[in-house]
């Protein structure tokens, strides 16, 4: 304080010599026109990115929209079948017991159902109809056992030619189609076989359900595994653990973890869950696992920052009046913590669920005509689905590929929704 | 009995228990203050009953299959027909196994319907004597820990004792991940090594991997053009689109949208990191690359690729939006207010305190966000494998198509090649290199974001 | 600084033995030094303030007496620390035991996200103190009741304790603190954010409760101490500078850093 | 402790098949059409990971662990069956199921060319006869041909088609030349280099395995040609036009009868002593060779029925299951 | 409450204009009213202090000067605010020329993350005020030296300004500041985050400045009000419920509130 009584002659003389800002002049005032220009190019700079991302977030949903609703429907023939005529070696008894389909199978419904066609379309008529058309008129026939004795008009799911070019035209089956809608035998109708059926390798008949329910057994496995353990080691990790190097190295680790490319973590399951544990190979167990240690670290990750979100006020308050450090995290922090750690995990599992390189690498690429069965039987998931089929030859895959798309955007938006919803719902309520 | 009776046995004694030591203390405390609730009481005896049987059942059920074959190989009818050759020996003994256990009908090899009763037989002596082992362990577990409920035992110390154990395992089973990624990368690299000179490996230029190797000629895994796909994809172009991007949405969303609208656009911006890569991969190769190879003819480019890095790298740019835009918006935040405040009443504008006081202050943790999203970027594969192709140029030329090294790892593990050739070995020593490089990443990311948050805590 | 004798002001008459004693206690975040040789006894039918400028370790050397500082891993405690004759700080002490006979009130008032019954109740059943609801609720009401917020909160017992006004809250606080009958009460700054009004029904209720506790209670406000307090401890860069009778302390005080600071020269 | 009954693996309730790409999607169908007109079976498993990945997967042993049928778009080789054997894998079955052709295309649009397989061994090969590769026009490979430039886009290195083209494209146009015949003679290492590498300079361009994207390729670009299993060219038979290779162009008909030099037969192997173990063998078999005739779902896929005589042959030993012997092969081969 | 006769006490001589004058302000944050009825008048040549308890308002009264409040998007400020006669709520107004004139000082010392020499050029650089660097360097070693700083960096004036002591940063505040040449001077508590020492360094800083500029201090320290203003206004509960020379506010107050909260009764 004395030192500076000291210099304040030499300030003294310095100060004074600056003349007031004069404001008013022209240039001031240019420069702050200047000014307020640049500020509107930059706000404008900011609005046109955010624009222009959520452009982009529609570009992408509306094309896949616009690609994949078609896939949702089936063209249907009208086919002419005389079951009376035809010969089926089956009983409606039979049609009604537990081995119908079997029985249907060996009478030669399919030598009908095929015949039928060629009587009704001339010669080409096998072409027109889908491969799998005699499945259809078998669960009507197990619906309505009386048809047997007689004739019926069954609207069988046309092939996958004519349904192109129904839908969009520009093939060969083109001139023949328009016949077809002349004669009022071709309907359009929504294809629950899509919903309810599993992999197939003729795109009038393929179905989602099977990679749909793989995907859900893999993300079972996946909850069951990363939730816990993701949970339990956040509160570890926050509540208990001392600043030392071990604690140090399970940070290191896990935010590592977390941004580890999702493909070791298949090269991890093939060498680990595969070759060492000696697991089924594409099995939904082996799926969850390798999802499941790529999951948990988003989880830790989230599960600290609600954990750290706790007031620290809640804790003293419960230490204060003598509840132990246990009781304090199970009574109050983790309940408290709750919502961001649903919302944490929640994003994990979105994330589990679009995941498809580590898959691949665990051979849940393989065929698969049926649903899974069990978390050890083989499936595939979703995501493989969607890369397997915009592999496939045939061009009535495209659609279906942008409809298991759509499939699986509901499913991630949804799950992205409620956790954008719980982040809202819930956020700072102290 | 089986393992599942026996274990809701084991589960069913642990009640018994919990409720009977809550009695034991109630009874002997009376109304006397105990140290622990009943319920620790409870739970300590419970567990000590539950835990050491379930603890044996479970070593119990990965033993016995061995020592149950051990047994069976030992009996008469064994040594008469079991083969010598071990792989067909042990198929045998499976056989046997399932027949026993009625898991098939009808065998590969009919010799095991012979053994399946030996089988059956010692299975069941084995059954019974774990029965019987878990039931003492119960039983002595349950003693030793009742005769110690005491209103004066510590009894919520012991269990809370274990649940601290159970968090400590539950955090290092990341420790256990991260040792298994590098063991397994790290053992089948070694292999691949010993085939191909890790320095060609590294600073090759060709990449055109050959199942055998012959010696004497470059075995063409030269990594070097994957790597630079890698950075061109994704630290290049990607970049290009997501740092100005993200940067400014943050930008605007954190000082300039109304909290309406931030609270509605910043979550939809979030969608576009939840969309499945598969997606992206699928847009890129179906809507965006033909688009960008007409562009490029239109404008005089000859021979420009319909799988280029171009549009692979854009739609993987559009991807790491979010997370360059969510760290920055954070990073953004967390330079407190008060610098916004002291530079605004300087007479600044809102974007001369953005662009002068705000990013200047923050770059450190966008510097971080933006390191972790390039190594977001050069780990995503799907992308790449739908839409830039296998090609392994080494160009610059963004219309070309390149390949990336985790396109290469899904190619030379699901084409079609020999296992434990070099080519399937490759793959892992490709995979170590992004791990390792990734882990280095993270590492310089986090240490730049922690020190930055450290200046302003 | 001058060592502070400790024992002339405290009982000219009596040898009545205190209820907690502290002896030369050091208290050490790391290597820093926040407490220095500190003695200091707090009584039974008394309010011991402390006082002094912000940092200079009040808040420290309270969270000692129970041994809240064991939530803070750099801290450390020397010097002997005794409740009732007994080391807290002997590996026997069983903290939880501690704080459920110490209790602590915050200076923010921090309620639990719960509802108002179960704030209070919270304590009580993890000390496992009311074996049947009725003598849970007798507990609750009595604890409202001499927190004074009984009459105020009767009839929305379920509402959430977080929804209450800020010196309700802090009576909730009070409440919860005596529902499991603690024998010292330690209040950290406890009407530091509460407005005048909430701040004297704070300062009656203490009152009140002096009978029953022996209350220790940090404070800024020099004129509140004066008010509520009968023995005075004033700190200052982490030693106590001078503890005496409060009236003595304020109206004569020994020291002049004291002086200087009861008369707003700093802090 | 080893369980020493632990490496057969467990019992399996369905069919797994492994190998070749190519075969893949006619397996598939099978597959499909056998869990339809069989509804009491599991649906089978089916891997693509190529024919000489399959063959070594399938030879491992003979088990619950081990595939029942591997699918090859080649015949099995002597060394694969030897060491088959040398695992006890004795009782292969091989089928004939059918005939694929990799194809070689381009646009409609384009300008028609035709081109023999010494010529696409020239324009293609690393080192053709042992000299780098300095063609970029196909005008450089020969003056008769159009003066555009060299643009092929074909399948990457590891792919099965890729094996395809050059065992019947690129290898024989090598071999076309008496002195490569000579080499390999000598020396077998240098003759497998100079005839089986093709080169990276560019004017061949290794597409991806998805065959759908060279089809738009060819689209986009008229002047190139494309290589691709012939059921794309089926497919997209409005848009593409096969390339004649030795004058003869890539159809069904020249396909089945062997002049196209692309054709090749497809076969799959199959376990004897798995036929009884695992469940659904027989009815899968029957599947196949109900599917395999002409007007039969599989050639609706894209496959070439072999001929009639073919066919009855493999009818026969899909009846009687008689194991491979070395010597077949030898005949074969 | 009284309505305050807000020209009594101030200018008992002459009708020399007002620097700033405030008259009937009420703020609003959403539907909350701040700040009721306020009218004030800060002069040159005149430090004015702004005293009462947490919340009355007196931080939101101080930042309507300089529309700090336009930031925060709830706030709405009704009434008439002029600076030399201007209306700075009309929309002819620039805030950024306003904020230029009317400096402002924070609380907490917030330097920017940039060295001692750009946090104090950083204002005459956005507003262009000087032409050539050496004008530059000028205006910074002025400031500095006004701010009673320079001995003690100026010889690392490119070191980070968040390395200087609290109080040197708050100084350095002060400084940056005055670069811009503002004609009033507002600060919010600028001594509530220093020690004793600093807080001396800063009160002398403030009758140095007072002969060139118009300066508001809010303060909760009522010594601290004494020993640095010439005028003092007494907020409660969002209202002005005594303004007036300092010297009669804390020796003779006329209203029963302002005394209360001076001699501590509440606060
Ligand atoms: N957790 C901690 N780690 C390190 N230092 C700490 C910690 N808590 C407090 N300190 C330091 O210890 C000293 C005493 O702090 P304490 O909080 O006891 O002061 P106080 O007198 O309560 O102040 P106030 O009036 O502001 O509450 C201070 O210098 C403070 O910075
Ligand atoms: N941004 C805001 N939004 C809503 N209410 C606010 C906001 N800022 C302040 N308030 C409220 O306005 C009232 C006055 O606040 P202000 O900060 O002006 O008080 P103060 O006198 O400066 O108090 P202190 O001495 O604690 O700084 C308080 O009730 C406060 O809660
Ligand atoms: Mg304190
Ligand atoms: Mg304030």
């Amino acid at each position: 304080m004395t030192g500076m009584v000291a210099q304040m002659p030499d300030r003294d003389r310095k100060v004074a010599e600056r003349v007031p800002t004069d404001w008013k002049t022209g240039a001031m005032q240019t420069r702050i026109r200047r000014r307020y220009a640049a500020e509107r190019r930059f706000r404008f700079m900011g609005l046109a990115a955010v624009v222009l991302s959520a452009a982009f977030l529609a570009f992408l949903l509306v094309t896949m929209l616009a690609q994949g609703l078609r896939g949702f429907t089936e063209t249907r023939l009208a086919l002419p079948i005389d079951f009376a005529a035809a010969g089926l070696e089956v009983t409606p008894a039979q049609l009604e017991q537990r081995g119908a389909d079997a029985a249907l199978a060996s009478a030669g419904l399919e030598r009908v159902v095929d015949n039928a066609a060629v009587a009704a379309f001339g010669p080409d008529g096998m072409d027109l109809i889908s491969d799998t058309a005699w499945i259809r008129v078998g669960e009507r026939l197990k619906a309505d056992p009386g048809l047997l004795g007689g004739q019926a008009v069954i609207a069988v799911p046309a092939s996958a030619g004519v349904d192109l070019a129904a839908k969009s035209g520009d093939t060969p089956l083109d001139a023949r189609v328009a016949e077809l809608r002349a004669q009022n035998r071709l309907t359009t109708g929504f294809a629950w076989g899509f919903l309810t059926g599993a992999d197939s390798t003729d795109p009038t008949r393929v179905g989602i359900w099977g990679a749909l329910k793989g995907s859900i057994l893999t993300m079972v496995v996946t909850l069951l595994l990363a939730f816990p353990i993701g949970v339990l080691s956040a509160v570890y990790l926050e509540e208990y653990a001392p600043r030392n190097r071990w604690t140090d190295l399970i940070e290191v680790s896990i935010n590592n973890l977390a941004a580890v490319p999702s493909i070791i973590f298949g090269l991890l399951g093939l060498a680990v869950f595969l070759a060492t544990f000696q697991m089924p190979r594409s099995a939904a167990l082996v799926g969850g696992l390798t999802l499941a240690l790529m999951t948990m670290p988003v989880i830790v990750i989230a599960g600290r920052n609600a954990v750290k979100a706790v007031p620290p006020s809640i804790r003293d308050a419960a230490l204060g009046i003598g509840a132990s450090r246990v009781q304090v995290v199970f009574h109050h922090v983790i309940p408290l913590a709750l919502p961001g750690i649903l919302t944490g995990t929640i994003i994990g599992m979105a994330r589990a669920l679009g995941e498809t390189a580590p898959l691949l690498m665990i051979g849940m690429r393989a065929f698969i005509a049926g649903p899974p069965g069990g978390f050890t039987s083989p499936a595939t998931a979703l995501p493989v689905q969607v890369f397997l089929w915009s592999d496939e030859v045939s061009r009535g895959f495209v659609e279906k590929t942008s409809a298991a798309i759509i499939v699986l955007l509901v499913f991630l938006l949804a799950m992205n929704g409620l956790a954008i919803y719980l982040r809202n719902k819930f956020e700072q309520r102290w | 009995m089986s393992t599942l009776a026996l274990l809701i046995l084991l589960i069913g004694l642990g009640i018994v228990a919990w409720v009977s030591a809550r009695l034991r203390l109630s009874r002997l405390a009376g109304e006397e203050r105990t140290h622990s609730l009943p319920l620790y009481h409870g739970w300590y005896v419970a567990l000590w009953t539950a835990v050491p049987p379930i603890l044996f059942l479970i070593l119990w059920v990965n033993i016995t299959p061995a020592l149950v074959s051990y047994a069976v190989i030992d009996t008469p009818v064994a040594a008469r027909i079991l083969p010598s050759e071990p792989l067909e020996r042990s198929a045998l003994l499976a056989e046997a196994r399932a027949l026993a256990k009625g898991q098939i009908e009808a065998p590969f090899n009919a010799d095991a319907r012979l053994l399946a009763p030996a089988y059956a037989e010692t299975q069941s002596r084995y059954d019974l004597g774990a029965t019987a082992l878990a039931l003492i362990l119960a039983f002595a577990g349950f003693a030793y820990a009742f005769t110690r409920v005491r209103p004066d035992f510590r009894a919520r110390t012991r269990v809370e004792r274990i649940v601290m154990a159970a968090l400590l395992g539950a955090s290092l089973v990341a420790i256990l991940t991260t040792v298994g990624i590098v063991a397994s990368l790290l053992f089948e690299s070694f292999r691949f090594f010993s085939m191909v000179n890790p320095l060609d490996f590294l600073f090759g230029t060709r990449w055109s991997p050959q199942a055998t190797v012959l010696p004497g000629e470059d075995p063409g895994f030269g990594a070097v053009p994957l790597f630079w796909g890698t950075i061109f994809i994704g630290a290049i172009i990607a970049m290009l689109v997501a740092i100005p991007l993200g940067l400014m949405s943050a930008v605007y969303l954190t000082q300039y949208a109304r909290p309406a609208v931030r609270r509605w656009m910043k979550p939809i911006l979030e969608i576009l990191a939840g969309v499945p890569t598969v997606v992206y991969g699928y847009f890129a190769a179906l809507t965006v690359a033909p688009v960008i190879r007409d562009a490029a003819a239109a404008i005089g480019i000859a021979n420009a690729s319909s799988e280029s890095a171009l549009a692979a790298g854009l739609v993987m740019g559009i991807m790491i939006i979010p997370f360059v835009s969510s760290m920055a918006d954070d990073s953004i935040a967390a330079v407190p207010g008060s610098m916004r405040d002291g530079s605004l009443a300087m007479g600044a504008t809102s974007s001369e305190t953005i662009r002068r006081v705000l990013i200047p202050a923050a770059l450190p943790g966008v510097v971080g966000g933006v390191l972790l999203a390039v190594s977001r970027a050069i780990g995503e594969t799907m992308i790449v494998v739908m839409a830039a192709g296998l090609a392994a140029n080494l160009t610059a030329n963004p219309f070309a198509s390149v390949t990336t090294v985790t396109t290469q790892i899904v190619q030379l593990l699901t084409g079609d090649q020999e296992f434990d050739s070099a080519k399937t070995l490759a793959a892992f020593a490709l995979g170590l290199v992004l791990f390792v490089v990734t882990l280095l990443l993270n590492i310089v990311a986090l240490r730049v974001v922690k020190r930055y948050r450290e200046a302003y805590e | 600084m001058t060592q502070v004798h400790i024992d002339t002001p405290v009982q000219p008459d009596a040898p009545a033995p205190h209820k907690m004693t502290a002896r030369n206690v050091d208290v050490f975040y790391g290597s820093k030094q926040a407490i220095k040789d500190v003695s200091i006894d707090v009584d039974m039918d008394r309010v011991t303030a402390f006082i002094g400028p912000s940092g200079c370790g009040k808040s420290t050397f309270l969270r000692t007496l129970n041994r809240m500082n064991d939530t803070v891993s750099s801290a450390r405690v020397t010097g002997d620390i005794r409740l009732d004759g007994d080391d807290i700080y002997s590996p026997q002490m069983d903290v939880v035991q501690l704080r459920a006979r110490v209790g602590m009130v915050f200076q923010k008032p921090n309620p639990f996200p719960k509802s108002i019954y179960e704030n209070v109740a919270y304590g009580p059943r993890i000390h496992g103190l009311a074996a049947a609801r009725g003598e849970m609720d007798e507990i609750v009401e009595g604890s409202l009741k001499r927190a004074g917020l009984w009459e105020e909160v009767k009839d929305r017992l379920s509402d959430s304790g977080t929804a209450l006004s800020g010196g309700q809250q802090q009576r909730l606080c009070i409440a919860r603190a005596i529902a499991v009958d603690p024998e010292v009460i330690l209040m950290d700054e406890p009407c530091s954010a509460l407005d005048p009004i909430a701040t004297a029904k704070i300062e009656e209720l203490i009152h009140e409760l002096r009978g029953r506790y022996a209350i220790v209670i940090v404070t800024h406000n020099m004129q509140q101490a004066a008010r509520v307090s009968q023995r005075t401890a004033f700190f200052h860069l982490g030693t106590l500078v001078e503890y005496g009778e409060t009236s003595e302390i304020f109206t004569n005080p020994r020291e002049v850093r004291t002086k200087d600071y009861i008369t707003g020269r700093y802090g | 402790i080893a369980d020493p009954a632990a490496e057969g693996g467990e019992p399996r309730d369905r069919i797994r098949i492994v190998g070749s790409s190519t075969v893949y999607p006619f397996t598939t169908a099978v597959a499909e059409g056998f869990v339809n007109h069989n509804p009491g079976f599991e649906a089978p498993i089916v891997e693509q990971n190529g024919t000489g990945a399959g063959i070594s997967l399938f030879c491992e042993g003979v088990g619950a662990r081990f595939p029942d049928i591997a699918n090859a778009s080649r015949r099995m080789k002597p060394a694969e069956l030897a060491s088959c054997r040398q695992n006890g894998v004795t009782e292969v079955v091989e089928l004939l199921v059918g005939i694929d052709g990799v194809a070689i295309a381009e646009s409609r649009r384009g300008t028609a060319i035709a081109l023999t397989t010494e010529q696409v061994y020239r324009a293609l090969a690393a080192e053709p006869y042992g000299r780098p590769n300095t063609t970029r026009l196909w005008s450089d490979v020969d003056p008769a041909l159009p003066n555009i430039p060299i643009v092929v886009y074909g399948p990457p290195s590891t792919s099965g088609t890729r094996d395809a083209l050059v065992e019947l494209i690129i290898r024989p146009g090598c071999l076309s030349n008496p002195a490569m015949v000579a080499l390999e003679a000598s020396d077998k290492d240098r003759a497998e280099a100079i005839c089986t590498r093709l080169r990276e300079d560019g004017p061949y361009v290794s597409a991806g395995e998805n065959d759908n994207l060279i089809v738009q390729r060819l689209n986009a670009n008229p002047d190139a040609v494309g290589i691709f299993g012939f059921s794309f060219l089926e497919e997209n038979a409005r848009t593409l036009r096969g390339v004649p290779i030795n004058g003869v162009e890539p159809s069904a008909a020249t396909i089945a009868d062997g002049t196209y030099p692309g054709a090749r037969s497809l076969y799959i192997y199959v376990k004897k002593p798995h036929m009884a173990a695992v469940p659904g063998m027989r009815e899968f078999i029957a599947e196949f060779a109900g599917a395999w005739n002409p007007g039969g779902y599989l050639t609706r896929r894209g496959m070439i029925p072999a001929p009639a005589d073919q066919r009855a042959a493999s009818l026969e030993r899909a009846r009687t299951l008689p194991p491979l012997t070395p010597s077949d092969l030898g005949e074969a081969g």
